[in-house]
């Protein structure tokens, strides 16, 4: 399993975090297929800041979710495995803000979306094909869980339900506990816009206001609850609009520009972590598919507004954008490609071949086992 | 009689109502447009509009509560809750209010609601797309609960649930939406709340169950049929109020009994089951009162062979049933 | 019992409730009593445009209120009931807010501290004194619950709870229901500052928002939540900042002014009543004396703070305008008191009269019962 | 050893854990300044700071659920619901979040936390402040819940339940807050959880209860010895899991068993008792397995005269012995 990484450590001035230094190259089996290109430490003017080797791991991040969903499709399809939830559309604003935190570090409560939040804070193809194959040895929850509820404890991903919002009450919690021992980590929690509709959305938001505590709560606001639009599930305009009777700043951005998301996801960070209090970031995103393996999109919406919105592929933006700077070209993509072919190959091969959970397991951790 | 299955009956009970109620509303997430994530509320858009089926933000107590407002503002919500895992958020609403709205009124107010959910394992849901939640509910004085196993009983059932003067929750079992298939009476059909039903009968024992395990139960009875035990099937139907009069008729006549359920053994329906009869059929008792129930873990793991592992299949309780037949 | 009755009735073109035109000296025992004072029917100007008998109406209800109060505690002192829910600080806003209602026609959710909206919209004393009495007759629960839990159908009074925050939901519900049979009432639901803190007001703030309900949210901000000041419950500065991102306009009052308050209410009904949605509406208000009779304040806030919130009691300002406006004098003062000391110990004498409830009846209505 | 009362036993097992462990938070409504309504908590602030006694908004939700997220990263929470009838709100975060995240997380996640609340009838606190609701959590896996009836035993199980490495829910009766007394052991004091404690031994029946009940049922029990009966008073301190072990070993002896509690009948803890002994010590019974329990009415009204009619009492319960042992 790859070591926790991040791809800001050395952005970030004063960070106690730096003896997590590694990137996604650095580690893990990852590193043999290691992308070639410019040289890796130079920061590119006008992106963020970020240096070379950083604009790339973020396009090789983009571009492994992309590919290990496809895969997931695929198996599927094929009457593999019964369940797929969808990351497409969502991978800028999961990797911007992932990047912009310390793995193994922060902590971070994500929702079933987050496939590349996951593998931007160093969670393996292999890992997430273990947990979508309900394997013995996945991660996240050996089997017992549906794919996409993340849990990995040497990254700080604390384990999660199917309750949408239930998560951003324990990400409060998870920030008060750090902030009473004095500790400069911060907590970021995820979820949908449907979620801003619960009661858990507002206590929590609320909480944190009050004891101004170290977390970011970020929603990627795709614009559907399953089939419900926005303005079935909210009264506010944008969920941002919720920050100012909280006691935070909030912003809204534009979900598939990566780069946008990482430079005010780092803002939030270093604003929590200087101990200035919570922040709520809104991403503005789309689901390119489905629900989930068991939804019928067409059902709710136009074809024609999922068409226009992939126009704006996150991957395709930022391409364009490494494109122009000089940092990528198409050599390079079709390199990536390759090496996320290779790695999802890998990881189905893998995950294939590991074994499912022993039913003898079965009354296992309801409590603590006696040591 | 057209045949439907069970998730096709949910439907024709709805919209018999709505079209003969006019106070009669549909609220829940994805009840509208998208008709529901099972279809149970297919096409009742187009026929009654949005201001009588109505997407709901996702928020359950906002479900409940807003349905709670309504039905004592004279109309009769039907609030769906997407998966009955998803109830909790709605506890307080259900068991602080609406079940006791009447009470503590001195009777003034009523709260005629009904809230279904879909629940119960064997789809690959895990542990949040698989849970029994009746019990909780069959605790509670003010509430009534109700759980069909055939499509006929489905829109009997919910026809009454829909009438009665009180708040009712509603639970389909999942696995059965496509699974069970039946016939289901043409126009007007109402099975009224807090009647079992003999399911099959039998002298030699007495199985007690409801929902999905009625058809489980019924297969393992066939199946020891063969060995010559007779087993009588009761299908509660109601969890609450428990019709014990024909539970404790069954049991004085065979002088066994096993409670059958899906839901984890620990204070499930069984536990009531079993004090009723432990006390008031004491006498007539040949054999241990006996329940095969779900295991004593937070719902169901995804993984088939873990799933597999915590269901009460038609094996086991043919096993069970052998067991106490031969006590 | 008093018939529904309103102040504010005649002020209201268009109002469909005229048939409702009732007011407090209008019928029932209270009328042997009336007030003598100026002519009833002249509206006073720069005072909310209330006519003179309006403003001795609301100077009356403020005055019983206060009295019933008085006579509690000292039922309580004397061991003669358990249990005092008290409104002292609070007349004003719930005076002010329940005027510019049509009693019987709209709907009301009120909490616990709402003797004086209950008295406004028709309650009597006598009333009020078999519940806190928990006599068999009492009209909102006979008994069974503690006092101040309201309850009146004939007056469009919801049953509640002890669960704070939960009848916000129902007023939507309510709301809900009216609208789609078109009618053209409205729902008031009155809570407390700490319920603000709970997810069931999030909830019903943005379902009102959606659907534009015709709701009214008055929150009677005491600064308290039991022991725990409102920086404690709350992130936000005023209540009213959560209105923008629920889709309302919000507002923040002076809710020891009963007048200003009436004409901030009556905006909001009106606004309400045309379908132009939901209001939210903060009564910055005091609690002079302890939560119940079961709290003992001094624990939590300092005398002079009590104090200080003394001087602005509603009564005091109320009379001071009216006396300014010429619309009362000593007099008329001395006389009302007097009105109100011969109804509380009319009320009392007959609770005290009255009978307990038949314990043979305890498990009756926990369903409805065979017509 | 000192002499205290119920709900300062309860104070000096928060203090002692605190003092002992700097993990442990505590964390609730009015907790800080006001020292909680029943003062149960006066003093922590000032010994422990506000860092450590935290008073949390009206939101139950919110406590359990920032409790739950504090116990994940480190902390040992101790949570004050006011009431054990405002749980309702918190019901998702404890049955869906703190009772699983052990289970879904394969063993790698634990939940350390606490949830205390003041709860049953008998002080004029009608229907919601009155409510038992230990049986809504002795039915869910991993969560464990406890019902003291001493002061001993309210500070060793307290302490135990706070070094517990899972989600315990402590229910102590309000009503004996004040009125029961006892000595507290010096010093460090832990009574272990899962273990029934046997508060009067006799041979002719075997009843089983906890919380408050013990003490009338210890008193019913000290008057139908003057007529010669002898019950054996199991007081279960921890109602999941279930000491059955101790229950069966008794009931075996006496061969009959009488429930009590306060709780409404249908469904509560007394249920899953009858349904264990049914089973399990089914050939030992020499009568019916009887039920003393609340009526099943939403909790407790607030006329005096209402009230005393729904409590269980020592004289119904010295009844109830008397029909039983005469069986
Ligand atoms: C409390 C709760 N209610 C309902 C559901 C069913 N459900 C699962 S996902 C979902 C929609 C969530 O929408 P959103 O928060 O916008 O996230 P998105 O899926 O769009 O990323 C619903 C209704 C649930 N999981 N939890
Ligand atoms: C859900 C819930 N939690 C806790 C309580 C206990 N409680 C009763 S009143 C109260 C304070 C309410 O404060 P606020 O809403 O400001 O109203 P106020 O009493 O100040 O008028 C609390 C904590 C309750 N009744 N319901
Ligand atoms: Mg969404
Ligand atoms: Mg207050």
């Amino acid at each position: 399993m790859i070591e926790p990484t991040t791809l800001s450590e050395r952005d970030q001035e004063g960070s106690s975090g730096a003896a997590l230094n590694g990137h996604a190259n650095g580690n893990g089996h990852a590193s043999e297929h290691a992308v070639h290109g410019p040289p890796s430490n130079v920061r590119v003017t006008g992106l963020a800041g970020l240096s070379t080797q950083q604009l790339l791991n973020a396009h090789y991040y983009l571009t492994l979710c992309r590919g290990l969903e496809e895969r997931m499709w695929q198996l599927n399809r094929q009457g593999k495995m019964p369940f797929v939830v969808p990351c497409a559309g969502h991978e800028g604003a999961q990797v911007g803000t992932a990047m912009a935190i310390t793995s193994g570090k922060d902590w971070v409560l994500p929702y079933y979306r987050d496939t590349a939040v996951m593998l931007t804070l160093g969670m393996t193809a292999r890992d997430v094909m273990l947990d979508f194959m309900a394997r013995a040895d996945g991660p996240c929850s050996g089997g017992r869980q549906m794919p996409n509820h993340w849990s990995c404890p040497n990254l700080r991903v604390v384990s999660q339900s199917s309750i949408v919002g239930s998560q951003i009450l324990h990400a409060t919690g998870v920030a008060l506990a750090s902030k009473l021992r004095g500790e400069d980590d911060v907590t970021v929690t995820y979820f949908g816009d449907g979620a801003t509709a619960g009661g858990d959305f507002h206590e929590g938001l609320n909480f944190a206001g009050i004891k101004k505590l170290p977390v970011i709560f970020v929603c990627e606001n795709n614009g559907y609850a399953i089939s419900e639009t926005f303005d079935k599930e909210s009264a506010a305009k944008n969920v941002a609009d919720h920050a100012a009777a909280n006691a935070m700043p909030g912003e809204t951005l534009d979900g598939m520009d990566v780069l946008g998301v990482y430079e005010a996801m780092k803002r939030a960070v270093a604003r929590a972590r200087r101990g200035d209090g919570p922040t709520l970031l809104e991403c503005k995103v789309y689901r390119f598919v489905p629900h989930t393996s068991d939804d019928d999109d067409r059902v709710y919406r136009p074809r024609e507004e999922v068409e226009r919105w992939k126009q704006r592929d996150p991957i395709l933006i930022l391409r364009r954008r490494l494109g122009e700077a000089g940092v990528l070209d198409d050599a390079l993509v079709a390199e990536t490609e390759r090496r996320v072919r290779r790695e999802v190959d890998d990881a189905t091969e893998f995950a294939e071949r590991a074994a499912g959970p022993d039913p003898a397991t079965v009354m296992r951790h309801v409590y603590a086992e006696d040591a | 009689m057209p045949t439907m299955a069970l998730v096709e009956a949910v439907r024709a009970g709805l919209h018999d109502e709505m079209a003969r109620d006019a106070r009669v509303l549909v609220m829940g997430e994805d009840v509208a447009n998208k008709g529901g994530v099972f279809g149970a509320t297919k096409g009742l858009l187009e026929e009654f509009g949005e201001g009588r089926v109505i997407d709901m933000p996702l928020a359950e107590s906002n479900i409940v509560g807003t349905a709670i407002g309504a039905a004592v503002n004279g109309m009769r919500p039907v609030a769906e809750i997407q998966f009955a895992d998803f109830i909790f958020p709605a506890m307080d609403q259900i068991v602080s209010e609406a079940a006791r709205i009447r009470y503590r009124s001195n009777g003034a107010f009523g709260c005629p609601l009904t809230i279904r959910a879909p629940f119960g394992g064997g789809v690959h849901g895990a542990l949040y797309h698989s849970q029994s939640v009746e019990a909780f509910f069959a605790h509670v004085p003010g509430l009534k609960v109700v759980v069909p196993s055939t499509p006929a009983d489905t829109k009997g059932l919910l026809t009454a649930a829909i009438r009665d003067p009180d708040p009712v929750l509603f639970f389909e079992h999942k696995a059965a939406y496509r699974s069970i298939k039946g016939e289901v009476p043409e126009g007007e059909h109402v099975v009224p709340l807090g009647k079992a039903h003999v399911a099959r009968s039998g002298k030699h024992l007495t199985l007690v169950t409801y929902g999905l395990s009625v058809h489980h139960s019924l297969k393992a009875a066939e199946t020891v049929a063969h060995d010559g035990i007779e087993t009588e099937v009761l299908d509660l139907r109601t969890l609450r109020p428990l019709d014990k009069e024909t539970v404790l008729e069954s049991v004085k006549r065979t002088n066994k009994v096993l409670i059958v359920h899906e839901d984890n053994v620990t204070g499930g329906i069984g536990a009531e089951l079993a004090a009723i009869v432990g006390q008031e059929a004491f006498e007539y008792l040949d054999g241990p009162i006996t329940r095969l129930c779900g295991p004593d873990v937070p719902a169901w793991p995804f993984a088939a062979s873990l799933e597999q592992a915590v269901l009460v299949t038609p094996e086991k309780i043919a096993e069970s049933i052998r067991t106490l037949a031969a006590y």
